[in-house]
């Protein structure tokens, strides 16, 4: 019997990022449950104790190794030296070996489609956003989803408040108020716990579900959600390490592979935006729409995209900068 | 947005951040004066967190959910009493180890019922009167237990200065021997400032997980105990002061947050600092008048009492 | 009958050893009822926390690598229990240790001298012990209580950091991920056993024990600390200053956090992250007290403490317990060796009448 | 439990034992006291008189023994019950609220709840009524020793006790202060008021008491009847042995003036310190200068000044030897040849919790050069404590026990041997004797007296005025931070002193009668 590694950042209970990374591994344990046996080491610290837990699972016999936090990304990279026998795979980081591969999912497809419900949605034409840390992770999915808002409704803007946590549901809740009481009529988020979605649920203001689908926190405010579905990636990956298929590669999929779904949209959206949001999806799926296609300014009004080009993946990689239409200087 | 409109939501805000925190502050005072630091005041806020959302959600009955949310932290503080105070076990490593076994407890507690939503605490609702502008909602259109924090407060405060019992706690907290020699139990007496400094917590974290975000997620706390204690050190032991010190930390909270969204420029880690910052630089200015402090310090704090008899 | 407890005359020295014996007893039997309620088997448990992850020679060294900036930060911390002064905010100068010690690799980090770790070793222990000056001259300038002030600075030295490795000190080649670039060679802490993890910290680390045990046995100025934590009168009858003391004991505590930063930095973790500590100086706190503030008991607190950590994560991988368990089981520990802790100057007594026995 | 008559002893204790660990502190111990009678319990320091009380107070249980109350058997579980069958006690180490009101302090020393206000009152009347004022509303931490026993009495007083126990109440009051009390307690026992009186001063117990019952050792010796006695003869039954009285050496050779003081003046930094003003006076080699005073008049603040915990900016203000110490901090004082005995001698002049070796490295590394190569000389701080132990005969099972382990007589000789010892040229001793039986006291005197031998200048600080009269060659009195003319002894009577030190603090009215020896 294999074994089949994960290693968690936070706790599998935080319903977030973590908590749907455990759910890819029941996947697992469920279709190949009498193949493999998956662990998991919960709330790993980046940094050292990262490292002697990849490193004891490699020693121990696992065949496969995830780990799910770009905190992660060095401390894989030794222990891959170490163990060249055992396959790693780390999430959202940028550097691969033979037995390590790359995975992440674009989660602005997601938002750039929420972009578009948001634009025409929006009443007081202010986006709230409730960020974490101004990594480019989060950018990406701030300036998504304005370029989609402002493309059917140039006069949004989107207000940013860090909370320089991914989990604090008082703060997050906290900023989401603030927000609202800052004219957003609809919350948007980059951290991990429903609290946001349950703000704009008692203020009456829309929001997005973050990681999975929350609208039992907020059946009346959600629009829909972004869902990570880390399952069919994780299955697929443990059974070529079955057959003996397992190559290191980089996987970055959007829509077109499941990694990113959206949560079923709220009845209260009009028939003619889910259309449109619908439509965006496709286009996406299929690679006629790409959310950072040009012509787009940034917000200095120096050139984002000139008109027909679009940002190439290593620009996405490495965003820094804010596309016109977000309020604020973008924390350096 | 016109004249005052935005004050009476920014004021919402900072009453439900604050609540939590003068609930465990107000309790660990009542600890503290009897001359007892429990640091654990993070561990018993997660357990009774995790008590009151599983009841609520189990039985629907939120009063019996605050009531047991007390009861849970009540008993993680009477296990710290039972160290500190019979065992005459180090008071500052009790408390620290209360709050790893609090935070290993309460997640297990809640395993279950981690993705449940609940039901908010219902809000007091005066048709017409918490409609008045400005003062309805914010006087009349509280949930209870904001109520109850403030009553809590008032009578803590009532309690210690108005009352022999309160006196005695006091005299517990300033003179262990002395209160002894006169035939005090102070064993006894502190076991019950434990305890209710306990039940306080258990109350604030029942307020985390059914009113502030109404759910249940590990640790989901998140370093809030720590402030309750910081806080006691800042309002100099008064119980009026913990009210105003839980109420400016989270107004600073809330506005920084609000700066943020009206795009100041500045990074937004350096905004978090402020509430942290600004109670240190507040209790520099208290700090000067010793005489106040050391009126209102309790003078035994974590020293052990072991009578001779 | 009732049974009593009764301060010794003097001490026990059995009863030092002896404790840490009678808590392991005692938490053997409650795991028994533990496990058992989580369906695992008693023995198995037991097995995982306390012999699996240290029966192999690299295990071992782990446990040193983890012990290692406890024992550091306990053995600061302690020195400064001693005085009466209340730093727990050595989560804070461990983070600023960190951050100046690295600055001078981040900014040159061409540098290829061997000069170059014992200038960021020297620099972390600046670093810290300028954090901890902020409490130091707040409380003796300004009265004000330095637990407060010290806590409140470990968020603020924390946002610090974030705001550094989200900004400035971002690896350039590193796509703005937050995260420095990866020390160099020069700028790590050397390994004391190939293939091993276990770094030049561990060595600093026994050297602070030690120099902390003379310091506070041997020499005046460990005298002068313990006089003035337990009486401040007597003390300025001596001619010690209480200021001066309060001074000394948030810098040595703060540098020794400090080199504790920076030893992870530039040890196990290579680099600056914007989280560079699992809460270790919290836990040293605990750390310090199961030592009962003497340096050689902090060494073994901190190993104990360590492989209370290791122990969790051996678990959670072989038996699938929640790391939740390892939070309810150290805390059991915890309190069992504190509660046992009351052997060493008490007794219990079955108080029958008459019994005058002398 | 109503009626006292004459012939029911109000109290009687039968075969009272009680066990600490380590240590029989009462060995079945008799004692009978008759309504309105004034008892002694007497012994030396560790005989065992607060133990026994204590027991009697319910703050204590016995292992063994019975207590009569009235003739009734009588169980005391608790203060409360003692109290409420009517007895009352004055704590010996105060059992005082430093950080509440006076108010607050006697509310807590009675059982049920008070009306605050009419509290206050009551204390008001009751303290004047038996002189002894005080100001209800104060914090107890800004009171001198004196008041703060007042309130200790008046707590017991507000509870018309039937037995009022006393431990050593007068070591901390001025003559007038005493005399006061004593008229007090005479009115208490004409009222039928029993009263158990503990005190190492055996004039007052000569002039006060009706009985007298020794113990040593934890076991009872015998019951007197004190007036009968001389104080000689009392402390002897206390002691076992024959007592030597300090030999009194005349003014042999006047040496140099080895310290002085000129024009001293010191603001206090405490809110109710005591300012020093315009302090000349000299102390010469060979002699003792004794300063008496009411406790409050500024001593705190002069022996800070003079110990170095507190400096001075004028150079001219102290010197020893005629080098200017002002600025100098209490180490380098010492160094020039200055040693200082404070009047608290647990948690000032010694460290509680640690060891005798270590207490007595404390003040003496330096002049006993106990550092070696910058660390220290374990063996030689040994010697030393070793030393100290064995000159004074300080009693203790080990110089490796604490200092909190010793009782207060001895502890105090342990710290007057590690001052003597380091061969001082000048030294300044507080309150020598406080609390000390008569054995340990004339041990100490002597050792003062032997210091003037060796040519070293002596200044002593006490309120005790037959001390002063006992040892000193030159007195002077300290009044409201003032320092008076310093006086040859023979020139001056105790009722002048007396004068002097009264009418200052607190004290209602001047001069009244003055304690005679
Ligand atoms: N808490 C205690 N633990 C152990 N021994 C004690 C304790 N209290 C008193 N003793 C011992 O009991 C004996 C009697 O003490 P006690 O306080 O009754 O003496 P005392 O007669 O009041 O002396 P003094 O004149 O100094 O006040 C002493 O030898 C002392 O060592
Ligand atoms: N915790 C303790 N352990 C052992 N002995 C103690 C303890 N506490 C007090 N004692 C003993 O109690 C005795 C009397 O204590 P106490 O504090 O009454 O001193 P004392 O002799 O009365 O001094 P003084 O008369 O100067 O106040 C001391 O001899 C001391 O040995
Ligand atoms: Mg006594
Ligand atoms: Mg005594």
């Amino acid at each position: 019997e294999d074994k089949v590694g994960f290693v968690y950042v936070g706790p599998v209970g935080d319903h977030g990022w973590t908590y749907r990374h455990d759910l890819g591994r029941q996947a697992v344990q469920n279709a190949l449950g009498d193949k493999v046996k998956t662990t998991f080491v919960e709330s790993v610290k980046e940094g050292p104790d990262a490292e002697r837990v990849i490193r004891q699972m490699a020693a121990d016999g696992h065949k496969l190794i995830f780990t799910t936090s770009f905190g992660y990304m060095n401390p894989t990279l030794k222990v891959a030296k170490q163990f060249p026998g055992v396959k790693f795979e780390h999430a959202t980081g940028y550097k691969r070996m033979d037995n390590v591969s790359t995975y992440s999912a674009r989660f602005y497809e997601g938002r750039y489609v929420v972009g578009k419900i948001a634009g025409k949605m929006t009443k007081s034409n202010v986006i709230g956003y409730v960020g974490s840390f101004p990594i480019p992770e989060v950018v990406r999915g701030i300036n998504a989803t304005i370029l989609a808002a402002r493309s059917v409704n140039p006069d949004v803007v989107v207000k940013v408040a860090w909370v320089s946590t991914w989990y604090d549901p008082g703060k997050e809740g906290d900023a989401a108020k603030a927000l609202i009481d800052q004219g957003a009529d609809i919350i948007l988020q980059h951290t991990d716990s429903p609290a946001p979605l349950q703000v704009a649920e008692s203020r009456g203001v829309w929001a997005v579900g973050q990681a999975s689908d929350m609208s039992k926190f907020a059946p009346k405010a959600q629009l829909t959600g972004i869902i990570d579905d880390w399952d069919g990636y994780y299955v697929a990956r443990t059974k070529a390490i079955l057959d003996g298929s397992w190559k290191s590669e980089d996987t970055w999929g959007g829509f077109n592979t499941g990694l990113v779904q959206l949560a079923p949209y709220n009845k209260a959206i009009p028939a003619d935006v889910i259309q449109l949001a619908e439509d965006t999806r496709k286009g996406i799926e299929d690679g006629s729409i790409n959310p950072f296609a040009g012509p787009f300014n940034k917000q200095d009004g120096s050139v984002g995209a000139a008109a027909g080009s679009a940002l190439d993946d290593g620009t996405l990689l490495g965003m820094n900068w804010y596309v016109e239409g977000v309020e604020g200087q973008l924390p350096k | 947005m016109s004249g005052f409109d935005w004050i009476v939501p920014v004021i919402l805000t900072v009453i439900t951040a604050a609540t939590p925190l003068v609930f465990a502050a107000i309790g660990e005072l009542v600890t503290e004066k009897s001359g007892v630091l429990n640091l654990g005041v993070e561990g018993m806020m997660l357990v009774g967190a995790v008590t009151g959302f599983v009841t609520a959600t189990v039985t629907g009955n939120y009063f019996l959910a605050v009531a047991l949310a007390a009861v849970a932290g009540g008993f993680m503080a009477f296990l710290f009493g039972i160290l500190t105070l019979s065992l005459m076990a180090n008071q500052v490593a009790t408390g620290l180890a209360l709050t790893l076994f609090g935070v290993g407890l309460s997640a297990l507690m809640g395993q279950e019922f981690v993705g449940e939503p609940v039901a908010s605490l219902s809000k007091l609702n005066i048709p017409g009167i918490s409609d008045i502008p400005i003062i309805g909602p914010i006087v009349f259109g509280q949930d209870g237990l904001v109520y109850l924090s403030f009553v809590m407060v008032a009578l803590v405060s009532w309690f210690l200065y108005k009352t022999k019992a309160g006196l005695i706690l006091r005299a517990v907290g300033d003179s262990h021997d002395a209160a002894h020699s006169i035939g005090y139990s102070v064993i006894g007496i502190r076991y019950m400032a434990v305890i209710f400094g306990g039940a306080m917590s258990g109350i604030g974290g029942a307020y985390l997980s059914l009113a502030y975000t109404p759910m249940w997620a590990e640790n989901m706390t998140a370093g809030r105990g720590w402030i309750a204690l910081a806080l006691i050190v800042f309002a100099t032991w008064k119980p009026g002061l913990v009210l105003v010190g839980a109420y400016m930390f989270g107004g600073i909270t809330i506005l920084q947050l609000h700066a943020q969204a009206a795009g100041l420029d500045l990074p937004s880690q350096v905004l978090s600092m402020l509430p942290y910052l600004a109670t240190v630089l507040v209790l520099v200015l208290i700090s000067k008048d010793q005489s106040r402090i050391r009126k209102h310090a309790p003078a035994c704090i974590g020293k052990i009492f072991h009578p001779a008899a | 009958m009732l049974l009593k407890i009764e301060k010794r005359a003097e001490y026990s020295r059995a009863m030092i050893y002896l404790t840490p014996v009678f808590a392991l007893i005692l938490t053997m039997l409650t795991s028994i009822v533990l496990f058992r309620l989580l369906g695992v088997s008693p023995m198995e448990a037991l097995h995982n926390f306390f012999i699996l992850p240290i029966n192999t020679e690299y295990g071992l060294s782990e446990l040193f690598v983890k012990g290692t900036p406890l024992i550091l930060i306990a053995i600061g911390l302690s020195v400064g229990f001693k005085a009466n002064v209340w730093n727990i905010g050595a989560e804070g100068q461990l983070t600023m240790g960190a951050i100046v010690g690295s600055s001078i690799f981040i900014y040159f980090h061409d540098i290829d001298s061997i000069f170059l770790l014992p200038a960021m070793i020297l620099l972390g222990a600046i670093g810290g012990a300028l954090w901890a000056a902020i409490p130091a001259y707040l409380k003796t300038r300004f009265n004000a209580n330095e637990i407060l002030t010290s806590l409140m600075l470990v968020y603020v030295a924390i946002l610090f950091l974030s705001v550094l490795v989200h900004g400035p000190w971002r690896d350039p080649d590193g796509f703005n991920f937050p995260e420095s670039r990866t020390f160099s060679e020069s700028a790590d802490m050397p390994i004391l056993m190939a293939g091993t993890r276990m770094h030049f910290g561990t060595l600093l680390a026994l050297f602070a024990v030690i120099g902390a045990w003379i310091m506070m046995s041997k020499t005046l100025i460990g005298f002068q600390i313990k006089v003035i934590g337990s009486a401040p009168t007597a003390g300025g009858y001596a001619g010690f200053s209480q200021k001066k003391i309060i001074w000394f004991a948030l810098l040595f505590g703060g540098a020794m956090a400090g080199i504790a930063g920076l030893s992870e930095v530039s040890g196990p973790i290579d680099q600056i992250l914007p989280s560079i500590s699992p809460g270790y100086g919290f836990t040293a706190i605990i750390v310090a007290f199961l030592g009962r503030l003497h340096p050689v008991g902090i060494l073994f607190a901190g190993l104990l403490m360590a492989l209370t950590y290791l122990g969790g994560e051996t678990a959670q991988i072989n038996l699938g317990l929640p790391v939740a368990v390892t939070g309810v089981f150290q805390g059991m520990i915890l309190f069992y060796l504190l509660a046992c802790d009351v052997l060493v100057h008490y007794r219990f007594r079955w108080n029958s009448f008459g019994k005058a026995a002398s | 439990m109503t009626s006292s008559s004459g012939t029911i002893p109000q109290l009687e204790l039968k075969g009272i034992t009680k066990q600490y660990p380590g240590c029989l502190a009462n060995d079945h111990i008799d004692l009978k006291i008759m309504p309105g009678e004034i008892h002694a319990l007497l012994g030396e320091n560790g005989a065992g008189k607060s133990t026994l009380v204590k027991t009697i107070y319910g703050v204590l249980k016995a292992d063994e023994g019975e207590i009569f109350w009235e003739g009734q058997l009588t169980d005391i579980p608790n203060p409360h019950t003692a109290r409420k069958i009517g007895v009352g006690m004055v704590f010996q180490h105060f059992s005082l609220f430093e950080a509440m009101t006076v108010t607050e302090n006697i509310a807590l020393g009675m059982s049920g709840s008070q009306n605050m206000k009419e509290l206050e009152s009551r204390i008001v009347e009751i303290s004047n009524s038996y002189g002894l004022p005080l100001d209800p509303a104060r914090q107890v931490h800004t009171l001198s020793v004196g008041e703060k026993q007042r309130i200790e009495i008046v707590r017991c007083l507000l509870q018309n006790p039937k037995l009022l126990i006393m431990d050593e109440p007068t070591s901390v009051l001025t003559p007038q202060e005493a005399d006061k009390m004593f008229e007090t307690l005479r009115r208490l026992s004409s009222e039928g008021v029993s009263i158990l009186y503990i005190s190492h001063k055996l004039d007052e117990i000569k002039a006060l008491c009706h009985k007298a019952t020794i113990l040593r050792g934890g076991k009872y010796i015998s019951e007197c009847d004190p007036t009968q006695e001389t104080a000689k003869s009392l402390a002897e039954m206390m002691i076992g042995t024959d007592l030597k009285a300090p030999e009194h050496h005349d003014v042999a050779e006047q040496g140099p003036v080895r310290l002085q003081v000129r024009n001293l003046g010191v603001d206090a930094d405490a809110e109710f310190g005591v300012d020093l003003s315009g302090i000349n006076f000299e102390v010469r080699g060979g002699e003792i200068l004794g300063i008496a005073g009411v406790a409050g008049n500024g001593q705190i603040e002069l022996l800070s000044a003079l110990s170095g915990e507190t400096v001075v900016a004028d150079l001219e203000a102290v010197k020893l030897d005629g080098q200017s110490m002002s600025r100098l901090n209490p180490s380098q004082r010492r160094n020039l040849g200055l040693a200082f005995v404070p009047e608290d001698r647990l948690g000032h002049g010694s460290v509680p919790e640690m060891m005798l070796t270590e207490n007595a490295f404390l003040s003496g590394y330096n002049r006993m050069k106990l550092m070696r190569a910058g660390f220290i000389d374990t063996g030689a701080t040994s010697r030393y404590a070793q030393e100290i132990v064995e000159q004074f005969d300080v009693r203790t099972p080990g110089i490796n026990h604490t200092a909190d382990s010793l009782s207060g007589g001895n502890l105090q000789k342990f710290i007057v041997g590690r001052e003597v010892l380091q061969n001082p040229d000048v030294i300044i001793v507080a309150h020598p004797t406080w609390g000390v039986d008569a054995g340990a006291a004339s041990a100490i005197h002597q050792a003062l007296i032997d210091m003037t031998e060796k040519g070293a200048a002596v200044l002593v600080v006490s309120q005790d005025l037959d001390e002063l009269f006992a040892i000193s060659n030159r007195i002077a009195v300290i009044a409201e931070g003032r320092l008076s003319p310093t006086r040859n002894i023979q020139d001056i009577s105790i009722e002048e002193i007396g004068l002097l030190m009264g009418g200052t603090h607190g004290m209602g009215e001047t001069g009244g009668q003055t304690h005679v020896a």
